[in-house]
């Protein structure tokens, strides 16, 4: 065991148990890192947590991120249930989730350690404020002794050092206030994060200075505190046997990138897709979590037509859609789970009055209120059998965050082009995590929903599409088509109330044929990862994408025949679905939720079958994933 | 179009639809539908501009009988539906038709949203105390002790006043009227549309079959005269068969008092006079109760403010003027927007 | 040809183009037959219809009867619209359904004529009141000529005569107006219709003097009607070669009958489980067709102490259930298909906070508003997988009128003894169609929630029963065990709010467990007709019992294996079911949807399985499910 | 049991649950939660019989806090919820607890259902003109043009005032209170519990994360007494920090006006004095803005009527008896229903 002081302030402790991995004459290459920032809701982790996320972006790293709030809003200083976490996964090669385990753990206060440590791989770095271990902090996370005076750090490595005495004495020229001071510690923290990994402070400055653009030394502050933390590194590195790491950039596609959340891609890929239909976008929404953030982003837009409207509750705001599609915009609405329930009566309309409709569902863990900030796929029920009566709709899920754009577009394109509401999935994961995304170019996408030409004499509400069976958008303003739109069963045609009973059969079985036939217009199914055939296709869907990818990718450089299968339609399923499965020996079907894809896929009439479930509010983790196929093999292999 | 002047103008009938009107014979809502055809004609509009939207109920199905666009669409949701609506299209002439278990029961929280939203639309809600499509059940207007097959002994409900909430919930333009008085209907229709933002029209609907004769105290030709009084903008709040009833104020309770001019030593000018501006005034008006005092029709309230679509307009005018003046190029587009902030090449 | 005329009024035509069934000298015997009679909506249809059940009730004869209401309130008279129609099916055996077509038409006017002349099977007895084929009304009716006056009636045989002038004969000495005694018409036919069939008039009698107690000579004026009715049956008899038919009595077990609709057994069997629980029942609804005349039948229980609360809309009539049922009553809610998609929020909290409660659904075709007056099962996945999150409940059917009484005491059971929301799955046909029924004793059925025994040193509001995995049902007002519920994830003993990963997976096991181990308390699946084992199992839910149960005596009678499997669990289903269900070689599922619970069974990993879908609003015919069940025949003999 | 009187007094701290309270420092709800545990005590609520429902809100998280039974439901739903509850038992102390989105957004239409029936309940409504738990959205009591995350250029809805709607909905009891206003808190609270039906009350509420100090013009000490009348009942109708301004009837205007004593003539005289029981002097008062006019808060509006679960326990009583005084014998239970009309025996 080494200890090293330097000048009182810190202490580097390299425990004997765990082997040494550092390297004292030059950083150390690693492939990938996870490193997890957690400190009080006051502290600023998730700014934070944003900035190292955007240095790693601009040195080419892959990255992906993920913020951990805590449900209360703003609990009292210290408390467990108080602190906010974030964490990120970046390296040198393509990176497809947050990471099972951080290898870093910085902890602001006692609160963080005590509600983060479990997480840490054993052997992993801990970075401690000791400023913050003041004894009623530590009573207040709920130690009765000082972890940094008992075994709780034995397994990890540690770094400990006063951050808030340190950043005071960095920023005491600025002039702030001590409050005010004490508030750039997160900042001198990522500088030695920064030092660690040997990422470059650039853009971060350039950051702070946009930010604190009016309060100039605000800026300076932070500033000031990130080059003094990034100091203490060389320090370190000087002083001990802690060199640092190096993080090589990964191999990225050209072109101009830039760190997104699945909430903000959905919501520009929604605005994009009224450009791509010459639509206005009504968005429709009432606030929930996670669900409120596409809304707050689609706020912003307004100078580019977009109209946004907070309504009373959720069935109002799903009405408002649909209302602004019957008078002609894109109508889309947007919610989580208990949300969504609410507006099924309106999404059942939306099915018979045969309007486009979208509907965004960022799932959340269930049932009733449940765990509003925990991540779930257990709406895929709801989604594709929630409503009464026969009312088949289309169900897409996007896979991360940059994958929302893309599935807003296509669930757009549907809706307008096969006149009904989709349902989109997205999650509480996938809503808040950012990666970085090739910024698209909207004139890549085929334009949609222009096709249509009315000739008065020969309209009718409901005459079809002889492909889509789509019937035509005519909307309020167009004269001489006037007609009336409901949600009693219409007559086949002229769309008048009809009680017929050969006429009600001819309508559900046109309805429910025309979504089975959005089918054509899904690329057939191809395995994302591995061959068309082998002992195990892993399907999945929504946001366990990157833990599956991740695990595949390993079991096939093992030498393993598995491949994995994403769907991005949940409803209908693409045609060749049946016939990529049956070349496969076992299908494995990981979800967090109790087996919903599952059942969808026997029900097929599949038998070579298995679940994987996991219903904790967490993602996948990929050795979880690991383990299943392993497991699965050994039998199949007996 | 340049010759939209010349088109001919169009009457009441040719605002009829083809569908044959299925509501009961004796029916209040034929009478209700003639009348707004007939203002259809005199506003002139235009068919193709003209929307119907309507909730779920007997009453609702009047978007069928009017040969424009309309929705039918699902119990109490209309307000919402034609707030989306017109968040997509402002320039429609939007009518809100709904009844007392549409917009009052299932419907409550919607129509409380429009009023205060101000939402450019008339809101016609047939009050007939009681669900008739549902075959009779008393409704959150009917009376106290109301028998129904869902109340065999007697409701126990005490009612709301659809005014007196439309009031409550900030609207600006409230009104009430019966379905037989055509004239008076018409007039407050046509006030209706020509008030920017929600307008909220109580009418009183006969339901022969299941709730005969409910407001007949005081619409029935023998004591109209004496138990309603028709309440006009500037006009003193005059009633009674040969006219000389009256209100006055009482003042210290905040109270308005039917009084009988020459008696008492009353005089015509102690009468007030209608102001449709005043709030309190139309509260008053609105509570009497019928009983003591007569029933008020006619525009209780109207004030003019912006309505909802064009403020949400204005704001997109300003924002978009805001952003040009900035130094940073506006943006004409999604691509300029995902091109914003950070962003790195590789 | 013969035709025979009496004293000009009556003609009676036996059409030659198909056998004579009529025998001269005396009544022919029919085993059952199907009478179906239909006016305008003011005619007394209705009245008349159950008039007509209590009389063939009376003497011995089984029946099932269903009212066909139009769905405007009142339509203008004349119209085809405004017909209404009441259809029975009687005989000297068990009735199982009412008939796939009338072989007998009473219309009492042309539009009556008009909408119900094609569901007469070929040769049926027609009954016309040429009173009411004035040319206005023919016009009305849409016909272009008179229909007596064409071919329109070559097909049948016919009865016509001029109704309305011999019910003012008969009844012009009680001195009622014109309107008032044509309003006595229908009585006249009701009187023809006895004649016809040999029934007797005591119950009528009974009933005109009951109801008109205080309107006695409106009484009469009807008892004039009936039996003049009556006798001009016996002059067709004395003056024609028609002599009635004759139908004996059916074997039913011995007791106390009465006439049921599903909804008053409904309303009963809450009533009797709240006593079998000794709770107060509360049932909070909004009216909704077809479901509200559950809510009319118990609203004139009071006395009894039952509470009824019409809400202001679906969801405060839930969360009042829910409400109540916290606050220890037995809480139940009811609608139809469009109300039960905007309870789903509040159940889904029932299923968090575990607390019982029935929710009825009485269908209707849907989507949306869809023909709310006609019937439809399309439901069942809303009720399955209807709601956000892992929320799993109970789902049970009833399958006849007289089954909702015993359907409602078990949901009730399982809702208090497993500490649940359960859904009940009935359909407007169940609700409006009535049959005989062997009144319950309510003392013969088990007492339920009695058990619980509360030690508040070890009380926790999310301890479990080690065997049902309910908890305790601890309700305000008891001293010492004061407790919160609420939505969000709950600690799995203290019910406090939990985020613990481990926990929500543990919670989430348990609710699925709760659920699943319901199918212990179900009694084995065993054919409901027919052996263990055979060709072709017809597996069927809900209303359609009686259609398939017929279909299955037939095919039977003609020597084929098949039998029938009536689920009334479809959620969890019965243990042995897959048992049962291999010693098959086809199952056969007869649903009006599009094939749900045929899903539902597909995903148990079965594969021999064949749907049989209508979704037209009209129930099965008998033999739509004969002809399903020949072709599977032919195909797997081949 | 006989020894209740017995059994020693509860206190404030008693009613306190074991659940760390969980808002931020700072909130006003601690304020609120501090006066509602003192009344609890004060008014010797037994903890077994008081229920507090709430719906979904950092203000509906109040049920967790106090030691008594509880329900923490669903957004919107509380008032529903606690009919059923009363409905159930009648004798239950029901306390909701609900904020300006679950009561006025969501819940509007539940909370106008459950004032016009008057369900024997108190409501506190906690009004920090914002939604806290989603962070920050505006409400629908938010002033027009709030800048929030969901309209970062200003919200443009017209605010809906919640006592002139719980007026309008018909409701008996309607106070205004300010959270940290202890005193009269309390006292409001007592009158509340002792008013029978539904008492409706309004609490401004700081927000100090996401809407700090929206109501410190007419709370801050520094401002409060010339920009809120404290009303009581019978007592004059007076304010400022040196209790000479006061409040006449513009009678031509049915409209309060502000006078300072002494000013103009003015006499103290001629102030009005507060009459709880005229609902119009309600309206005015919840009408006035704060602006020209000071905020109104304490008992606005009393009147006593019987509570929906007291009419509904009558009718009971009433049916019972009649039934009992028919010739047919009572019936017992269901299967006297079973037996009654038309039978027969096989
Ligand atoms: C969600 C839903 N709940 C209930 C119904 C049943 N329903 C149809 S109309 C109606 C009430 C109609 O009353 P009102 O609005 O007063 O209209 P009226 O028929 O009296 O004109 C009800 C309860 C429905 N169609 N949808
Ligand atoms: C059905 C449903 N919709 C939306 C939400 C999200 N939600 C939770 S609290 C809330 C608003 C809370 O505002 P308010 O009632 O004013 O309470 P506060 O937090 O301000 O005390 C919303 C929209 C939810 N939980 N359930
Ligand atoms: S039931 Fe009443 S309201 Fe409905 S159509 Fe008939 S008369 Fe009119
Ligand atoms: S967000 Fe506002 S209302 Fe909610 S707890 Fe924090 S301070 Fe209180
Ligand atoms: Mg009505
Ligand atoms: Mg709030």
């Amino acid at each position: 065991m080494t200890i090293v002081k330097n000048d009182d302030k810190i202490i580097l402790i390299i425990k004997t148990k765990v082997p040494a991995l550092l390297d004292k004459t030059k950083r150390q290459p690693l492939e990938t890192v996870v490193v997890r920032i957690a400190g009080d809701s006051g502290d600023g982790i998730q700014v934070t947590g944003s900035q190292l996320s955007l240095a790693n972006a601009m040195q080419g790293s892959d990255l992906a991120t993920f913020p951990d709030y805590p449900s209360e809003v703003r609990a009292p200083v210290g408390t467990t249930y108080g602190v906010s976490a974030f964490q990120i996964h970046f390296g040198g090669r393509d990176i497809k989730t947050i990471g099972d385990e951080p290898d870093v753990l910085i902890a602001l206060n006692p609160a963080a350690l005590k509600t983060n440590l479990e997480r840490l791989r054993t052997g992993g770095l801990v970075i401690i404020d000791t400023g913050a271990f003041t004894s009623r902090n530590i009573e207040k996370a709920g130690y009765e002794i000082s972890p940094l005076e008992d075994k709780t750090l034995d397994a990890y490595k540690l770094i400990k050092t006063d951050i808030s005495k340190q950043t005071l004495a960095a920023v005491a020229d600025i002039g702030l206030s001590r409050k005010d001071s004490l508030r750039c510690k997160n900042f001198y923290a990522l500088g030695l994060v920064y030092w660690l990994f040997d990422r470059q402070r650039e853009s971060t400055y350039a950051w702070l200075q946009k930010k604190f653009a009016v309060h100039k030394n605000v800026a300076n502050a932070n500033i000031a505190a990130l080059d003094a933390g990034h100091a203490f590194g060389e320090t370190l590195e000087a002083s001990s046997d802690l060199a640092g790491y190096s993080i090589g950039p990964a191999q990225m596609e050209n072109g101009l990138y830039r760190l997104v959340t699945g909430a903000q891609t959905m919501a520009w890929g929604l605005a994009a897709a009224a450009e791509l239909c010459d639509r206005k976008l009504v968005f429709a929404s009432y606030p929930i979590t996670p669900a409120t953030p596409i809304l707050h982003e689609l706020a912003t837009l307004k100078d580019l037509g977009v109209v946004t409207f907070q309504a009373e509750d959720e069935i109002a705001a799903a009405c408002a859609a649909l209302g602004a599609s019957f008078a002609g915009a894109l109508g889309v609405t947007s919610s989580s789970g208990p949300g969504i329930a609410l507006k099924q009566e309106t999404i059942s309309l939306a099915v018979s009055v045969e309007l486009p409709m979208v509907i965004v569902n960022t799932q959340r863990a269930g049932p009733s209120t449940g765990m509003p900030t925990k991540t779930e796929q257990s709406d895929l029920y709801q989604a594709a059998f929630g409503r009464h009566g026969e009312s088949p709709l289309p169900v897409l899920a996007a896979r991360s965050p940059a994958d929302c754009f893309d599935v807003a577009i296509e669930a757009s394109r549907i809706a307008i082009e096969y006149m009904t509401p989709v349902i989109v999935l997205s999650d509480g994961f996938i809503g808040n995590a950012s990666e970085p995304w090739l910024i698209a170019d909207v004139n890549d996408y085929p334009r949609f929903g222009h096709e249509q030409i009315i000739i008065p004499e020969a309209f009718a509400p409901f005459k079809r599409h002889p492909k889509t069976l789509a019937r035509q958008w005519v909307t309020p303003g167009m004269e001489g088509l006037e007609h009336v739109l409901g949600g009693l069963e219409k007559d086949h045609v002229t769309g008048a109330i009809a009680y017929d009973p050969e006429n009600h059969q001819k309508m559900t079985d046109i309805r429910a044929q025309k979504i089975a036939g959005i089918s054509r217009t899904i690329p057939d199914l191809e395995p994302d990862q591995g061959d068309t055939t082998g002992d195990i296709a892993i399907v999945g869907w929504g946001s366990t994408y990157g833990p599956i990818s991740r695990a595949v990718t390993n079991l096939r450089n093992d030498g393993k025949a598995v491949s994995h299968v994403h769907l991005r339609h949940l409803f209908p399923f693409a045609d060749n679905q049946d016939e990529l499965l049956d070349n496969f020996r076992i299908i494995l079907v990981p979800e967090l939720n109790a087996g919903q894809l599952l059942m969808m896929i026997k029900a097929t009439g599949r038998q070579n079958l298995q679940g994987l479930s996991k219903v904790s509010g967490q993602p996948f983790m990929v050795r979880e994933i690991e383990a299943a196929v392993d497991k699965i093999l050994e039998k199949i292999n007996d | 179009m340049t010759d939209t002047l010349a088109a001919p103008a169009l009457t009441a009938n040719d605002f009829a639809s083809e569908n044959e009107v299925r509501w009961c014979p004796g029916c209040g809502d034929y009478a209700i539908l003639k009348a707004v055809k007939k203002t259809l004609a005199e506003i002139g509009a235009a068919r193709e501009n003209t929307v119907f939207v309507s909730g779920i109920g007997c009453s609702s199905r009047f978007p069928h009988y009017v040969n424009t666009y309309g929705f039918h669409s699902i119990h109490g949701r209309a307000p919402a539906i034609a707030t989306g609506a017109m968040l997509a299209n402002p320039d429609l002439d939007m009518w809100i038709i709904t009844g007392d278990g549409d917009g009052l029961s299932i419907g409550g929280n919607h129509l409380m949203h429009i009023l205060r939203r101000n939402v450019n639309c008339q809101i016609l809600l047939f009050n007939n105390e009681i669900y008739g499509l549902t075959k009779g059940q008393y409704s959150p207007t009917s009376h106290f002790a109301t028998r129904s097959p869902s109340s065999p002994s007697g409701s126990l409900d005490t009612p709301i006043d659809p005014a007196l909430f439309a009031l409550g919930c900030g609207a600006r333009f409230v009104a009430r009227a019966v379905d037989t008085q055509q004239k008076q209907l018409g007039e407050i229709l046509k006030a209706a549309y020509e008030h920017s933002g929600a307008s909220f029209i109580e009418i009183y609907q006969n339901c022969p079959v299941f709730n005969d004769g409910v407001f007949s105290p005081f619409t029935e030709k023998a004591s109209r005269d004496d138990f309603q009084i028709q309440v006009e903008h500037k006009k003193p709040l005059t009633y009674g068969s040969e006219n000389n009833k009256g209100l006055i104020s009482n003042q210290s309770q905040f109270d308005l008092k039917p009084v009988t001019i020459g008696q008492d030593g009353i005089k015509p000018e102690q009468i007030i006079t209608h102001d449709q501006t005043n709030r309190t005034l139309a509260f008053l008006l609105a509570q009497m109760s019928g009983r003591d005092t007569p029933t008020a029709t006619g525009v209780l309230y109207n004030a003019s403010e912006p309505s909802y679509e064009h403020v949400v307009t204005e704001q997109v005018s300003k924002i978009t003027a805001r952003a040009k003046q900035r130094p940073e190029p506006a943006r004409s587009g999604i691509n300029d927007v995902l091109r914003q902030g950070f962003n790195w090449e590789v």
